[in-house]
């Protein structure tokens, strides 16, 4: 079986650091950043382990916020 | 029952024939005396399968007022019917409904308070209705009907003037007129408004998006004192406009008057035979009879303020129109109050007399 | 003219629809009309009251605390209304069930026995309409025809075959009403 | 295979549905609300409802509703949306018509109101946001609120002889003749929103094949006002609140 | 807290502590912005312990109210407390209240309307408070606090007003007085009375009829018109005694004051700074403050009216309480009214300016 | 033995309960609530709490209940009953408090003060007679009206699609946490009514016991609107009534 | 076992006539006026079958208006 | 003498804490003082705000469209008050996360890094003290005493050890303002 490669793109203004997709995503893709914020103060989730994201899609169904944009491919 | 046949009706039973014919799309009420035969008649008539109308008892009088609501929201014509306390209960909505700008009817058939009070006719809720017995300013445009004829007229009346608006209307009423019998003739049918009329005329109606236009909303709140003042000062615009323009009233025998009772509604019926009496007695008294209670009749009252020599206000409470009359006139002339509590009519002989008292 | 009329009995004596097809009359004749009931839980089990007014005039208050003519249908009733006719006004009472009999000398007094004749001519669905005969004998405030024609407007159109029997007992109540 | 060739619109499996539009969400991070909106905003879509939707929005922290999914609301008064909706839905049959309530607005001040347009068989929908606290007035009691739970009209633990038991209104709603569908769901992971998301449609098709009123009841999180992380907070309504309010449906009549 | 000693609170917790205070039973109350605090504190002070007063959330305001009707009945000092559209909702209580003679003391920490509007601090609900937003003809006591330390002192005075007369007393608070926090002396403890006190002191309460007395009832309710117009008679002549007795309030530079500010509550607070403006530009200013706004100062204004050449009524709404004044001063001298609306409050340089247009 | 011989003292087997006055009731002949206020002046004298009882009236036919049973009565604004006995019986413990209510007091506008008073378990008992309708209005429709029953405003019957289903409060009332002793009688015979009475005493008792909130329906009979004779009321109200609405304790945690 | 003799007493001007005491008798001791009736117009109800009264009270305890006292005593 | 003062940053940067404190600390000089906050669900998650005024006189209005300073602690804060502040008042900033820093001149600009000298020196917990720290040096409304005495009565005494390291924070305020 094909293997799939996601990508995810967050909002980051949208963002509010809730954490949520951090903890939904099953295979530690995305963190909060630590060190910056966006306009609004929040820390904001980032991809830190992009490459190993399959675009299963948790991390966006569980942002409260719409903040998560996936896509997915099949690897060639 | 065929059109422009003239027939006696109790005024609450021509409320709900008028309602009907006049392209109501909805009533919601809950039953309290003296005004149930609003609904009954609308139960019995089932309007719903013929004009369409919707008839619905709701679960209280909350409720109901949050029903008109919704209704009114949509688009709809819709009105709701109660008694004093009933009325009472209903303030918060029909604020809610001032600060989000919705057209509807309610008709208070009022009886004696406060509290549970009498069943008896009273015209005691007249400060409630007209300053605001809900919070925050805002006016309710009010009709106050004489006669079982003006129960049926006064529907379509308030719900144009709603409408015309955005603005919730009332018909300020009580037990007797609600109660008796007497001679009308029903308005004419008047079709329901079709869709596309509601979508054309009430184009702020939440509908449905119809054509993914941008959604419209309903609501009266706004957590930006800079944006909810503007509001305020919208609103407060509107009422100036329409005292400017909707104010109606009755003028008898204020031609060569050198009294004048101001009275509305029951009260003004007993005016009339009033005047008979005291001009038999020689004191040339006339009358001006608000139909509008809100706007009230304040610049013809300053102009006959000008003419008499003073002015009875008549009311079946203990003295609330007055204010209004002496604001009028700048308190120019004497203006003094008579009237009865409990549910009792003031006899027409008595009120001569205290008509004489301010001829002396 | 105005006449200005109340009518009190018991419940179920048909106070209030008697009150109608007289109000009714008086709107067949082009009269100004005004019918208005005692309301509420007070006509409950006890008595019920209607108070109609007959008129050339449009009609003030349609409450009134006194009376041109008082038709009074029991004791409590004959207590509570005769103080409240006009002087030289009239009352009418049933006899039945009054065992102290109106006293007033400033008014005309009229006494018909109409729930004996009614339950002895078996007429009791009707009992209201011979009362209303004997007001109209004693004031012809409406003809016997305007109150006819109302019926034929009021009444369900099944109910059209009854209406010889309402007259019969319209002309019963005039035939039987006597001056006390 | 690099982010550009992946990230292109051939390749798109999620994104926030378009009715849900931009409008920044004044909800706390991590609340439930805005997953809820989510789901509400793609049945919506998914039926094709766009234009026939008259949906009305609390008061609450959800008064705001009318501000983020794009179709028309009406706002009401504390707890009276199901008459509302009442009356839309008799005057407009061919809409959907759904209210959207907190369990202050619903179970509380609503209570009256909630029972009879349920009971009446309204074809309406509620959604209800069981958050087991009053969160827009900053985290009083509400009568979901569990036994021994703080907030801050009961700062010592609510207690059954002072502040009486918590309410279980879908239990009631599905003892009552006029309710086609009740079920309780959550939306504290994939698996629960995706099943809340199915609970949503079937409630709202019911409502529109006129089969009478349908609740869904949503267990939810308030982090802010349990003071929690959003993470925790999910985590304990899964071990506090689920116990007491069974997850499922409790009555599918359609 | 030590007695006497000066604290910093906020307006609703300085409620709060006063009602446990003075020996308050119960309090009923449903939350809602911007007057949560006082529920809130009650809870986290647990006085059921203490002194052991009742605190109880109740399901909404319509149950609030009616709870302390329930309570009032039974001759329980017991309060409630909310915001314009919660206080709406009470209208049907409140007028049972003032029916049945029922004393009580309702709280409205008021925002700004119609309807959600605004939790921003508002005065638009002067009409409901003093003209009767319920049915029929009554009337609430009606204290207007100006700051915390008033707020703490005006809940048992409110208490003693409203026992002396069975009256429901209100306190119009708006969301500013409500939410700031300000110094504040706390009113020394007094007991909450024991059960012979009240059989004492309320011989009408319902308490359950010890000794076999006759059964006390507590009822609005009275179907025979004489006698429900005796009871409207009675409760008229109530009011022209408390209108009589019981005006207070306060006066500030209107000695040699050529100009008038009519307000009260966080209206009066600007107008000292009005006043301070003013008079360094030349302008004798004064401020009589209401403090009861329901009996209204109505005399004392009438006399200022006498002795300056105009009154400007300064308002946090679209102009309510300038009738009253106009009333009062039977219009014989320029009365204005200036506001804002929407939750703003006035600056007091804009005030200034209105008051400069009036010497012109 | 002559009837004078008879008519002793001594020999008295029953008269009407000393608490319930002279003053003739306004109730219409033969209506079910003048059954249930002598039950409940005997209760409370049987109980020894004549200086005790503290009772609200509603606003229905039993409005003027304060006439007739020589107690201290608080008449509340219609529905609201709950609200007045839960503060009172908080404000005062060691009384005996009881509302006395309609199906259209209790049931419709005053849903959720009866709920929320009997879920927060308080110490009272409810009494709630359960006619199908209003009386006092004149005959309209109530929550509780059967389908298919003809009132002033279902003319052509209760029709579900129209009006809604006919709500059992009491089945809810058994379902609350908070209630104690949730019980439906009837009035319409000896049997019925001593067995009436006992469930006001028990209910009466628990609530003086502190057991929480104690709920009496009594199935009634409104023969006036009912247009029905007293007699064929009884009769109607036991085949029509009594099969929807089941006599019998449906909760007795006491 | 003695025989129970009743005797009832009907407070005929509270009476209403609802005729709920003559269903109740089992032994038809009780009936309604039919040509008298009280000063509320009433028909009221009156011993007709007085002897055969056992003093059971039913007629007393369905009284929704507590207008009827019964006796009772042993017969001799 | 009053000063008009409005604190303005995230939710949970200690805004309305540090108003109080102020305000208490007026108190202890028998100040006349009011604290009012910007209330309501505008609180959520996003901005806090709060009006704190000490006057040696009785203050008017607790709500103000202008103020003497102004201290902001974000972003949007800085929009929303920079405009708000009196010609020739104060405007005091937290330079952490700013981007676009205040402009007017005809005002008294500071700039406190406050939370990167928070972050530094682990004193996250007592951040807002330091900006109090740095307001005090630039209008000594409140002598650092005062405070500390304020931090006593209003602490739980279960808290009191933390009051020195708030004296810190304050001194370390003091110490790292500038004007701009
Ligand atoms: C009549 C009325 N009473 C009270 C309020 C105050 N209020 C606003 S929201 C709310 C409760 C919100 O709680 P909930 O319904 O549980 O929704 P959540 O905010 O938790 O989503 C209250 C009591 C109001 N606006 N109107
Ligand atoms: C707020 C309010 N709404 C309506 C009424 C009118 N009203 C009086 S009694 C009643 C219903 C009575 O029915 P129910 O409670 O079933 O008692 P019953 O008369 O049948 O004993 C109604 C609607 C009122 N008095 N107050
Ligand atoms: S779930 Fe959404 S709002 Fe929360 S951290 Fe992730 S992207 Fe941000
Ligand atoms: S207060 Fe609670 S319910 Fe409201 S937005 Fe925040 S987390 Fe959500
Ligand atoms: S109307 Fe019905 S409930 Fe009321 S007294 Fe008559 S029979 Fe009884
Ligand atoms: S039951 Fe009572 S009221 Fe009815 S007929 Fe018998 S005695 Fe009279």
């Amino acid at each position: 079986m094909a293997k799939m490669k996601g990508a995810t793109v967050v909002d980051i203004e949208r963002c509010k650091g809730c954490r949520l997709c951090v903890v939904a995503c099953p295979l530690n893709v995305l963190a909060l950043t630590t060190k910056t914020v966006n306009q609004k103060g929040y820390n904001y989730a980032e991809a830190v382990l992009e490459d190993t994201c399959t675009g299963c899609s948790s991390c966006a169904i569980v942002c409260p916020d719409g903040c998560i944009t996936v896509y997915r491919k099949k690897e060639a | 029952m065929a059109e422009k046949e003239i027939t006696l009706m109790k005024g609450n039973e021509a409320i709900a024939h008028a309602a009907i014919r006049c392209g109501c799309d909805g009533y919601f009420g809950y039953p309290i005396t003296p005004q149930s035969e609003v609904l009954e008649t609308l139960a019995a008539e089932k309007p719903w399968e013929t004009t369409g109308m919707v008839v619905l008892q709701a679960e209280s009088e909350v409720a109901s007022i949050n029903m008109v609501y919704g209704g009114a929201a949509s688009g709809k014509r819709v009105m709701t019917s109660s008694s004093s306390p009933g009325i009472s209960l209903m303030q918060e909505g029909i604020s809610y409904m001032a600060g989000a700008e919705l057209p509807a009817l309610i008709v208070n058939v009022s009886r004696g308070g406060p509290g549970l009070g009498t069943i008896q006719p009273s015209q005691a809720d007249y400060f409630q209705t007209v300053k605001g017995g809900g919070h925050g300013d805002y006016r309710l445009i009010t009709l106050a009907p004489a006669s079982v004829q003006e129960m049926a007229d006064f529907v379509d009346l308030a719900f144009e003037l709603a409408f015309k608006y955005r603005n919730p209307a009332m018909i300020l009423s009580d037990g007797a007129i609600g109660q008796m019998m007497e001679k009308v003739v029903l308005p004419d049918f008047k079709p329901r408004r079709t869709e596309a009329e509601i979508a054309e005329q009430c184009p702020w109606a939440t509908t449905g998006r119809i054509g993914m236009r941008k959604p419209n909303i309903i609501t009266s709140l706004e957590l930006r004192s800079e944006e909810m003042e503007i509001i305020n000062l919208r609103l407060q615009a509107k009422y100036r406009e329409i005292e400017e323009k909707e104010v109606r009233f009755e003028e008898y025998m204020t031609e060569d008057a050198e009294y004048l009772i101001v009275a509305f509604g029951s009260a003004a019926r007993i005016s009339k035979k009033v005047i008979a009496l005291a001009r038999e007695q020689g004191i040339k008294v006339g009358l001006l009879r608000p139909i509008t209670l809100w706007p009230f009749p304040t610049k013809r009252i300053a102009e006959l303020g000008k003419q008499v020599k003073g002015i009875l206000s008549l009311e079946i409470n203990a003295g609330q129109m007055v204010e209004d009359i002496k604001l009028a006139v700048e308190c120019n002339i004497p203006v003094k109050w008579y009237g009865r509590l409990g549910g009792i009519i003031p006899e027409p002989e008595e009120v001569v007399e205290e008509i004489k008292k301010m001829t002396r | 003219m105005t006449h200005e009329i109340i009518i009190s009995g018991f419940g179920g004596q048909g106070v209030l629809s008697m009150g109608k097809i007289l109000a009714y009359s008086g709107l067949m004749e082009d009269k100004e009309v005004t019918w208005m009931p005692a309301y509420g839980p007070e006509q409950r089990g006890g008595t019920a009251n209607v108070t109609v007014i007959v008129s050339d005039e449009p009609v003030s208050s349609p409450i009134l605390s006194s009376y041109d003519t008082a038709i009074v249908l029991n004791q409590p009733s004959l207590e509570k209304f005769e103080g409240k006719v006009k002087p030289g006004g009239t009352l009418i009472y049933d006899g039945y069930g009054i065992n102290v009999p109106p006293t007033r000398k400033d008014i005309n007094v009229y006494r018909i026995d109409a729930m004996d004749k009614a339950a002895e001519m078996n007429m009791i669905k009707v009992f209201n309409m011979i009362v209303l005969g004997g007001l109209l004998k004693v004031h012809p405030i409406v003809s016997i025809e305007s109150v006819l024609k109302a019926l034929r407007k009021t009444l369900p159109e099944r109910h059209h075959h009854l209406i010889p029997m309402n007259e019969e007992a319209i002309r019963l109540g005039m035939d039987i009403i006597e001056q006390q | 295979m690099t982010r550009e060739e992946i990230i292109q619109p051939e390749n798109l499996v999620y994104k926030k549905p378009e009715l849900l539009n931009d409008v920044p969400m004044h909800y706390c991070p991590g609340c439930s609300h805005g997953v809820v909106h989510k789901l509400v905003a793609e049945v919506v879509a998914e039926m094709g409802m766009q234009e026939k939707t008259i949906a009305i929005s609390p008061v609450g922290c959800a008064v705001f509703a009318y501000k983020y999914i794009d179709v028309d609301w009406q706002e009401a008064a504390h707890g009276r949306a199901p008459a509302l909706a009442s009356a839309v839905k008799r005057l407009w049959p061919d809409r959907l018509v759904f209210t959207y309530q907190g369990d202050g607005d619903l179970a509380c001040i609503g209570t009256g109101e909630t029972i009879h347009a349920l009971n009446r068989g309204e074809n309406i929908t509620i959604i209800f946001i069981n958050n087991a606290i009053y969160g827009m007035t900053g985290g009083q009691m509400a009568p979901t609120t569990l036994l021994g739970m703080k907030t801050v009209t009961c700062p010592y633990g609510r207690d059954p002889k002072l502040h009486g038991y918590p309410l279980k209104m879908a239990d009631i709603a599905a003892s009552l003749e006029g309710t086609c569908y009740v079920t309780r769901q959550s939306v504290q992971n994939v698996a629960a929103i995706l099943k809340a998301k199915k609970a949503i449609r079937k409630a709202f098709e019911y409502s529109m094949q006129g089969k009478g009123s349908n609740l869904v009841e949503i267990v939810s999180t308030c982090n802010t006002n349990w003071r929690m992380s959003p993470e925790k907070a999910n985590k304990w309504m899964e071990e506090n609140m689920v116990p007491f309010y069974p997850l499922g449906d409790l009555k599918d009549k359609g």
